[in-house]
C-alpha cells in the first residue's frame, strides 16, 4: 500500500468489527456457517458425503472392507492418483488440460528405471533427474500453450501418444524394468512407518495444524477483524487429531493375514506415502491459498483479462501450472512405480489420467477453471480408489472384466450424481 | 509552465480489421489536471483508453509520457510507467471476493512471503467505506454477488488506491447511485489537487463541467478538439460531440461528414 | 478359394518381387512383439534375401487395417498377420485376396479368414503346459488340498481365452484342487496387482497363483512379499521375460513359458520366401478353422516350460541379454549360480 | 415480429444499402474479405493450409502417398472420425465433452452386429435399434447433465468404463463378432459407386450449391441487403466443381496394383461412404446454420444466461446435443465396423475419442463452448487420417511401435502448432 | 380505475445464504404509465426485477399480473406473461452478431422453417438506426466488438420490439450518450402512451423527474416509499433514497436504521 491510499481515502471508524468471544461468538459462527452452507458455499461437504456412503457401502456388500490389511491396501492404490490429480488441479484451475500427465508420469519412471538399472545411477540421483526432466516436459508444454498458442487439448494429445512411444522404447522389448528390492524408493509403498514415529508424527502435524489456526485467530483479533471463534479452533483440531489417531491406531494393527511357528513377520505402521501425501498436500494447500503466486493461478483462471490488465504476466502463470502438474505426475509415475516395483512399457497409459482427472473433478474441481482445492484431489482420489478396490473382487469367473467396468462406471455415476444432488438441493 | 504534459498523444491510429477506429488523434492530460474526454457512444473512448493501457498496440502515433515517446506493449508496461485505468467493462474475477479483487496484483505479503490478508482486509474496508458504500455486507463476499454500483465501486477503489502518475477512469459513475458519484466526483478532485493527471471519460455533461479544467471530444474516432473547460459553454461540448464542430471550434465540415468510416 | 489365389500369384508374379510386409499385433499382451519378433523377423528376411516391412498395430484394429494397405499400396507379395481378433483379421486377409496377395497366420489364428497358412505355438497347448507346470510346482506337488486362484490376461485379447481354456481344462480336473477366485489382470501389471491385493486379503490361504504371464506375475509377487510369503505360494508365468527369469531363480515364480521365436519366424520368412519364389509347399500338418471347418496348412512348433532347472535356455538361446536377466550386483550372484554368465 | 414494431421504431430510410454489382462489387468484396482475413477472422483457413501442408510433406517422404489407392484408403479410415467427430461438435458448441462417444459407438455397432448374428435381424433393422440405442443413451447422458447437475467429464467417464464393459460382453472372449460378406453394410466402406452413379451425384451436388447461394443472393437484393457478387459465387461453384471433379475422377481409376490372368478385379469409383459423408455434412450444417435450432445451440454456448433469459429451454438445448453426438458415435461405430468388417471387443476404446476431439479442435472447434462448425469435423478428421495413415508405413523394425507413436504426437503437434501460428500471425 | 393494476408484488422476500436483499416489498405498475424504481446502490432493484423476470425465485410473497397470483418459475414464464426485461449486466452472446442476439428465442422464419435472416437484419438496422446509434458498422458485427454504449442499444431493441404488456428497464441509459438517452427516454414514454406498463430503474433524477409517473423508492431491501410523480419534489426523492424517509414520506426512523441487514 502506498503512502497516497492514507491522503485520498477517509479512515472512519478503524475497528468498527469488534469481535465477540466466548459461547455466543460460537453460536453466530455456526448460525452463519449454516446460513452458508445453505446459502451454497458447500466445499468439501458433497465429496465428503459421497466418500463415506460409498465405503459404507462396500463395507457392507464385503467383508473385511475396512479390515488394516484393506484400509493400507486402499491408501496405497490411491496414493498415485492423488498425487496425480494435486498436479492436475493447478491446471485445472486455468482451464486447460493435461491429457499426458499420465503418460508423463510413466515416462519418468521409466527414465528413473533405466538411470538406475541401465547406468548405475543412485537411486536418488535417478529420482531427482526423473523430476527434472517432468518438470522440464511441463515447461515445453506450457510454452507451446502460452507462448504458441496451441489448445493444451492437442499439445497434451499428442504429447500422450509421444510419450507412451517413449516409455515403450526405453523399457524396450523387456516388457517391464524391475526396480531392486533394495532400492529405498520401494519402500514408499512397501515400507511402514514404525509405530513410535507414526505417533510422534500425528502429534507433531496436529499441533502445527493447532498454531497455524491460533495465530490466524490472533492476527486477525489484533488487526481488529472477526475471528473464528477459539472454541470452533479447538474443535477442529480435536477432530483432526481424533480421525488421525484412528488412523494411525489401525495401521498400527498387525496385518498379516497368516502366521506360523516359522515365520512371524508382522506388517504394522503406516505406509511411508502417507507422509509424503500430507507434506505434499500441506505444500501445494500453502502454496495456493497463502501465496501470492496461488492467488494469481486463481485470479488468472476465474478471468485472465482482468488478470493481465491487474499487471499479472499471464503466460508465466500458465507455464508454471503445467510444469507443477507435469513435476507431480513425475512423483506420481514413481510412486506407481513403487507400488508395482517396476515401471511397464505401458506406464501411465490407459486409464490412469481419465481416473485422476475424474478424482478432481469429483473432489470438486472445474473443468472450466477457477474453482478447485488441494483437498478435492485428496477426496476424489479416496473416492476413485476405493471404487476400484471394492469392484475389484466384486465379480468372477469369466467375463467379470465386463461386468465390473459395467459396475464401476454405475458406481462411479451414483457418487457423482450423489454429489451433485448435495450441491443441487442446497444452492440457490 | 514549461514542463512536458505528462501524458500526450500525437496522431494515434487504430482499426480492427476494416473498421477504423481512431484516426490521428491527439490527446493531452497535464499533472494535477483534470482531463475530461467526451464523445457519442462509439466514438472510440475506450478504445482511445485501451491503447493508452497497452490492452490494444495503436497502428501509428506516439504515446509520450513527460516529454519521452514510449511503446507500451501490455498492461505491466502501463503500469509500470504510473498509469492506473478503471475500465467499462470494470474486468474484476467473479471467482474472487472483493479484498483479493482490490489487492490482485499488488498483494500484500508478510515477512515470511505469505499474503497478509489482514491488513489488505482492512484497508479494503476502509477503502469501500470512504466510496460511501455501505450496502456491502463482508469484503469477503465474492464480488460474482455484487450489485453494478457495488462492483464499479470496488473496481474505482482499486485502482485509486496506488501512487500513480496518471489515472483514467472510464465512466466510473455509470453505475453510481447520487452519492456515490459525489463521492467518486470528490475523489477525482482530490486525485488532481495532489498532481496526478486524472482522465475522466463520461456521458454525463453537468459531472464534466463541474469537475474538468480541459475537455477533449472524439467525435467518429477523431479528435474534435481539446478545449480549456473554462472556454467552453456545456451547449457547445454537447454540439462537439453530437456534431463534430461547433462554430470555429471542431472538425471542417468535410471531416466531420466523412470522419473514420 | 484362398489357394487358387496363391498360385496364381505363384505363376504370374515377376519372381522380382521380394517384399513381404509383417503386421504385429500389440506392445502389451507380450513383450515379445517389441523386440524379440522384430529382431528375429529381420534377420531372417536378411538371411532369405527378402525385403520386410514390420508394422506393430498397438493394439487397434483400425490401425492394423490401415497399416495392412499401407503395405499392399507399397506391393509386398506375402503379409504376414497377426491378428488382434479374428473379424479384422479376416476383413484384412479378404483386402490382401482382392488385390492378389498371399496372407499366413503368424501366432494366431484367423478363424473365418483366408490365410493360405498357419504358423504357430498352439495357445491351447500353452496354457495346458502352464496348468500341467503349476501341478508341479514345490509348494504344491504331492498336496492333497490346494487352494488356488486364477488370473487371466485381457478379455479383449482372443489369446487370453485360449490360454485359459488350456490351464482351466488341467486345473479343474486336479483332484482337491480348488479355485477360490478368477479375475481378469487385463494383460496389465497395476489391475493385476489390485485384483491379487483384493484376493489375498479375502483369500489368505491361497497356495498357488495361476497368473497368464509374467508381467502379471511380478505383481502378484509383490503382494506375496509385502506379507512375506514370497516363495511360499506357487506362482506361474509365460513368455520368458527378463523378471520372470529372475523371479524363478529366487524362487519366488515356479516357472514360465518359454517360445523361442526362432520356432516360428524361421518357418514363416521361409515359407514366404518360397511362395514368392513361385512354390506352393504343403504343409506338415493342418488346423481346423473353428468357424468354416476349413483345414488350414499349418506348422507348429512346441514351447518349453522353463523352470529353475533350465533357467538359462533362453540366454543361451540369445532370446535375452545377460545383461538385462542380471541387471544388478545381486542377480549377478544368482545368474553365476544358475549357469548364466554375465559379461 | 409484432404488429407493435411498426409503431415503436421509426423507419428511416428503408433499403438505404443499395446493393452495387458488377466488377466494382467484386473488389469491393475481396477488400473486404482480405481485410476480415486481416482482422483474424480466418474461419477454416488455418485447418485448410495445415492439411495441404501435411499432405504435400507425406507425398514428398512417402512416394505413392496420393495414389488412387492410398487416397481411398484415406478416405475410407477418416470417415469413421469424421462422423464422430461431427457429432462432437454439437457437444463441444456447448462447452461439454463427450468422452464414451467412441465406446457408445463401440457398443452400437456391438448391438447392431448381435441383433443381426444372434438374433438373426435383417441389416437395416439392426442398423435402426443401434441407432435408436445411440440415441437413448445420449438423451440419458444428456439427462444427467441438465436435470441432475452433474458434469459431463464424470457422466461420461463412467459411461466410457460401463459401455467398454457392456460392449466387452456383448462380443464376448472371441474378440470380435464377424459381419457377413454378404451385408449390405458392408458396401459403405468396402463398396463402390457405380462411375456414371459418381459423375451423376456430383452434378447434381454442384447444381444444388449453386442454386442455393444464387437464391440466397436474390433474396437479400429483394430485401434491399447487400449481398456477395454473382462473380463470386460463380468462382465458388466452379472451384466446388472441379475439386469434385478431381476426386471423382482420380477415384474413376482402376485401383488394383496387380492383375493376373485369373483375377480381372477392378475396384473403380468412389466409395460408399463418401455419400454419406456429403450427406451428413450437408444435413448438420444446415441444421447449424439455417435453424433456430442452430442458432440456439450457438447461443446457449456463448451465454448460458443470456439464453435463458431470451427464454431459450436451455435443459432441452443440452440434451439434444448429447443425444446427436451418441447418435452420430453409433453411425461412425457402424462405418468402423464396416470398414473392419467385424466389430472389436475393445471397440471405440482406446484413442478413438480423443482422436476426434482431436480433430475438430484442429478444424477449429473450441472447448469452450460457442465456436465450431461442421466443416471442422471433415477438415480436422482428414488432418488426423493423413496423420495416421502417413505413419503406419514410415517406420520400421524392432520397437517400431514406440517411435510411430512418437512420431504422430510430433507431427500432429506440427500441424497444431501450423495452424495456431497462422491463426496468431494474422489476429490482432 | 376499478382495474387492477398491471403488475403487484405484495411482501416479496429474499435473501442470499446469510444475506437479506430484500424484506416485504410492496409495488406497483399500472398500464399506460412509466413507474420509476430508484434506490441506493445495493439497494435491492436489480434483484427485485430479476424476481420479476424469474431468474430468482422469491423466498415469500406475491406476484401479482392483471390482478391474478402467478408463480413465476423462470424466464419463459414471464415472457409469457407479457414481461419484457433489460437487465441491467445486459446478458448478450458474445460470440452471436447483433441481429442474432436482438432476435434471440425469436426468430423470424421462412414458410420453410428456415431462418428468415433478411427480415431479421433489415428490422434490425431499423431499430438501432431509430434509436440514434449511428456507429455501429454493420448489423453482422459479432457483440463482443461492440462499445459499452452499443451493447446497450442492442439490448434495448431487443426488448421493446416486442408486443409485451410490461417493460422493465434497468438503468437502460447508464452507458448511453447525450443524444442515444433522449432517444431512450423518448422510446419510453412511446411505450407508456401505447398502454404498456414500463418499469423503470435509473440513478439519474433528472431523468426520472422527466419520464416517471409514479416513483419507487428502495432503501436497503425495503420499500421506502411509493409515491406519485407530481405529489414530489427531487430534493425529496433524492432524501428518500439516501435516508429512507422524509419528512412524513418512507420508513419509520426504527425501520430505516435497522432494515434489512
Ligand atoms: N474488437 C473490436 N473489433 C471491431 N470493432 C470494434 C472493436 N472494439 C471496438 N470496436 C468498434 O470501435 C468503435 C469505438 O468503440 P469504443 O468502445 O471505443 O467506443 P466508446 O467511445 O467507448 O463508446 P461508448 O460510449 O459506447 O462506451 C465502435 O464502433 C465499436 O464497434
Ligand atoms: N447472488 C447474490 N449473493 C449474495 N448477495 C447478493 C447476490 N446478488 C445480490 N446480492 C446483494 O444484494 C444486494 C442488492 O443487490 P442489487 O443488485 O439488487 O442492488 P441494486 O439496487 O441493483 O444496486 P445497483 O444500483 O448498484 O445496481 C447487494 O448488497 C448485493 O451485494
Ligand atoms: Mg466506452
Ligand atoms: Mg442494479
Amino acid at each position: 500500500m502506498s503512502a497516497q491510499t492514507n491522503a485520498i481515502v477517509h479512515h472512519d471508524e478503524p475497528g468498527d468489527h469488534e469481535p465477540v468471544e466466548g459461547l455466543g461468538a460460537l453460536g453466530a459462527y455456526t448460525k452463519d456457517y449454516l446460513a452458508r452452507v445453505r446459502g451454497g458455499e458447500l466445499g468439501s461437504i458433497p465429496a465428503m458425503a459421497g466418500l463415506v456412503v460409498i465405503t459404507a457401502v462396500f463395507a457392507v456388500v464385503h467383508q473385511g472392507f475396512l479390515s488394516a490389511y484393506n484400509v493400507e491396501a486402499l491408501v496405497i492404490q490411491a496414493a498415485p492418483i492423488i498425487v496425480m490429480a494435486m498436479g492436475l488441479i493447478f491446471v485445472l484451475l486455468l482451464g486447460e488440460i493435461d491429457l499426458s500427465a499420465g503418460t508423463t508420469g510413466g515416462l519418468c519412471s521409466a527414465i528413473m528405471a533405466v538411470l538406475m538399472l541401465r547406468h548405475g545411477q543412485s537411486w536418488w540421483l535417478a529420482l531427482i533427474l526423473a523430476l527434472v526432466a517432468g518438470v522440464a516436459i511441463g515447461l515445453g508444454m506450457g510454452y507451446l500453450r502460452a507462448r504458441v498458442g496451441i489448445p493444451s487439448f492437442v499439445i497434451t494429445l499428442a504429447t500422450f501418444l509421444a510419450f507412451q512411444g517413449v516409455t515403450l522404447i526405453l523399457v524396450g522389448g523387456q516388457g517391464s524394468l524391475i526396480i531392486p528390492d533394495t532400492s529405498p524408493l520401494i519402500k514408499l509403498e512397501n515400507g511402514f512407518v514404525p509405530l513410535w514415529l507414526g505417533w510422534t508424527l500425528l502429534v507433531l502435524f496436529v499441533l502445527g495444524y493447532a498454531a497455524i489456526k491460533v495465530n490466524d485467530a490472533l492476527g486477525r483479533r489484533r488487526s481488529g477483524l472477526s475471528h473464528a471463534p477459539f472454541t470452533v479452533i479447538a474443535a477442529k483440531v480435536a477432530v483432526l487429531a481424533a480421525l488421525g489417531a484412528v488412523f494411525t491406531y489401525e495401521m498400527g494393527v498387525n496385518r498379516n493375514l497368516s502366521t506360523n511357528a516359522f515365520f512371524n513377520n508382522k506388517a504394522q505402521g503406516m505406509p511411508w506415502v502417507v507422509v509424503l501425501l500430507v507434506i505434499l498436500y500441506a505444500v501445494w494447500h500453502f502454496i495456493l491459498s497463502r501465496t501470492r503466486y496461488g492467488r494469481h493461478v486463481y485470479a488468472v483462471g476465474g478471468n485472465e483479462e482482468a488478470s493481465r490488465r491487474a499487471g499479472i504476466v499471464v503466460s508465466r502463470i500458465r507455464i508454471s501450472v503445467f510444469a507443477i502438474c507435469s513435476g507431480m505426475a513425475a512423483i506420481s509415475g514413481m510412486v506407481a512405480a513403487s507400488l508395482l516395483q517396476s515401471v511397464q512399457s505401458n506406464a501411465g497409459a490407459g486409464n490412469t489420467l481419465l481416473l485422476a482427472v475424474g478424482a478432481a473433478v469429483i473432489g470438486g474441481t472445474s473443468l472450466f477453471g477457477g474453482r478447485g482445492r488441494i483437498i478435492d484431489a485428496v477426496l476424489g482420489g479416496l473416492v476413485v480408489a476405493v471404487i476400484t478396490n471394492g469392484m475389484s473382487d466384486l465379480i468372477q469367473g469369466a467375463n467379470s472384466a465386463g461386468y465390473e467396468w459395467v459396475v464401476t462406471g454405475a458406481v462411479l455415476l451414483l457418487a457423482a450424481g450423489f454429489d451433485a444432488v448435495v450441491r443441487r438441493g442446497r444452492a440457490t | 509552465m514549461t514542463t512536458h504534459p505528462t501524458l500526450e498523444l500525437r496522431g494515434v491510429d487504430k482499426s480492427f480489421g476494416p473498421v477504423h477506429v481512431l484516426s490521428s488523434v491527439n490527446f493531452t492530460a497535464n499533472a494535477g489536471e483534470v482531463t475530461a474526454l467526451v464523445g457519442d457512444n462509439g466514438a472510440g473512448k475506450t478504445t482511445l483508453v485501451k491503447c493508452i493501457g497497452g490492452i490494444h498496440r495503436v497502428d501509428a502515433g506516439e504515446l509520450i509520457f513527460d516529454g519521452t515517446p514510449r511503446t507500451v506493449q501490455g498492461p505491466r508496461d502501463a503500469a509500470l510507467l504510473g498509469v492506473e485505468i478503471v475500465y467499462q467493462d470494470l474486468a474484476l474475477c467473479d471467482n474472487l471476493d472483493i479484498v483479493e479483487n482490490m489487492f490482485l496484483g499488488r498483494e500484500e505479503i508478510t515477512r515470511l512471503r505469505t499474503l497478509d490478508e489482514n491488513s489488505m482486509e482492512k484497508l479494503a474496508r476502509q477503502a469501500l467505506d470512504s466510496l460511501s458504500v455501505r450496502t456491502v455486507h463482508s469484503v469477503r463476499q465474492r464480488v460474482a454477488s455484487l450489485s453494478g454500483g457495488q462492483r464499479q465501486t470496488v473496481a474505482i477503489a482499486k485502482s485509486v488506491l496506488w501512487k500513480s502518475k496518471v489515472v483514467i477512469l472510464d465512466e466510473p459513475t455509470a453505475a453510481l447511485g447520487v452519492a456515490q458519484t459525489e463521492q467518486v466526483l470528490d475523489l477525482v478532485r482530490r486525485l488532481a489537487e495532489q498532481g496526478v493527471a486524472v482522465i475522466l471519460v463520461s456521458h454525463n455533461m453537468n459531472d464534466v463541467m463541474k469537475v474538468a479544467d480541459s475537455i477533449g471530444v472524439l467525435f467518429l474516432g477523431r479528435m474534435a478538439a481539446q478545449v480549456k473547460r473554462k472556454d467552453v459553454t456545456q451547449t457547445q461540448v454537447v454540439e462537439l460531440i453530437t456534431a463534430g464542430r461547433s462554430g470555429e471550434l471542431g472538425l471542417s465540415s468535410a471531416e466531420s461528414s466523412g470522419a473514420a468510416v | 478359394t484362398s489357394s487358387s489365389s496363391s498360385s496364381s500369384s505363384s505363376t504370374s508374379a515377376p519372381p522380382a518381387n521380394t517384399k513381404v510386409g509383417i503386421l504385429l499385433p500389440d506392445t502389451a499382451s507380450s513383450p515379445r512383439w517389441v523386440s524379440a519378433d522384430p529382431n528375429e523377423l529381420k534377420k531372417q528376411c536378411a538371411a532369405n534375401g527378402l525385403t520386410c516391412s514390420i508394422d506393430n498395430a498397438n493394439g487397434s484394429a483400425t490401425t492394423q487395417q490401415s497399416q495392412a494397405q499401407a503395405l499392399i499400396n507399397a506391393g509386398v507379395g506375402v503379409l504376414l498377420v497377426v491378428n488382434l481378433d479374428s473379424g479384422s483379421g479376416k476383413a484384412i486377409e479378404a483386402l490382401a485376396q482382392q488385390h492378389n496377395v498371399v496372407t499366413i497366420d503368424y501366432d494366431r489364428l484367423t478363424a473365418g479368414g483366408t490365410a493360405s497358412y498357419y504358423v504357430s505355438y498352439n495357445n491351447v497347448k500353452v496354457g495346458e503346459d502352464q496348468g500341467t507346470a503349476l501341478t508341479q510346482a514345490s509348494q504344491v506337488k504331492g498336496k492333497t488340498a490346494v487352494n488356488y486362484v486364477e488370473i487371466d490376461g485381457a478379455p479383449t485379447d482372443n489369446n487370453a481365452t485360449q490360454f485359459k481354456q488350456g490351464y482351466t481344462s488341467v486345473l479343474s480336473k486336479q483332484p482337491g484342487w480348488n479355485l477360490l477366485a478368477d479375475q481378469t489382470g487385463n494383460w496389465d501389471a497395476a489391475t493385476a496387482q489390485t485384483v491379487f491385493t483384493t484376493m489375498l486379503g479375502q483369500h489368505p490361504n491361497i497356495n498357488a497363483v495361476m497368473v497368464a504371464n509374467d508381467t502379471m506375475a511380478q505383481s502378484v509377487i509383490n503382494v506375496l512379499k509385502s506379507q512375506g510369503l514370497a516363495g511360499k505360494v506357487a506362482v506361474s508365468g509365460q513368455d520368458a521375460t527378463a523378471g520372470g527369469l529372475d523371479n524363478i531363480m529366487s524362487g519366488t515364480q515356479a516357472f514360465t513359458i518359454y517360445k523361442p521365436v526362432a520356432g516360428e519366424a524361421d518357418v514363416a520368412i521361409k515359407l514366404a520366401a518360397q511362395i514368392l519364389a513361385g512354390q506352393k509347399p504343403t504343409a506338415p500338418t493342418t488346423t481346423k478353422d473353428p468357424t468354416t471347418g476349413r483345414e488350414v496348412p499349418s506348422y507348429l512348433a512346441s514351447p518349453t516350460v522353463i523352470t529353475k532347472a533350465n533357467v538359462a535356455l533362453p540366454v543361451t538361446d540369445g532370446y535375452l541379454t545377460a545383461a538385462a536377466v542380471c541387471p544388478t550386483a545381486a542377480l549377478q550372484t544368482l545368474c553365476a549360480a544358475n549357469g548364466i554368465k554375465t559379461p
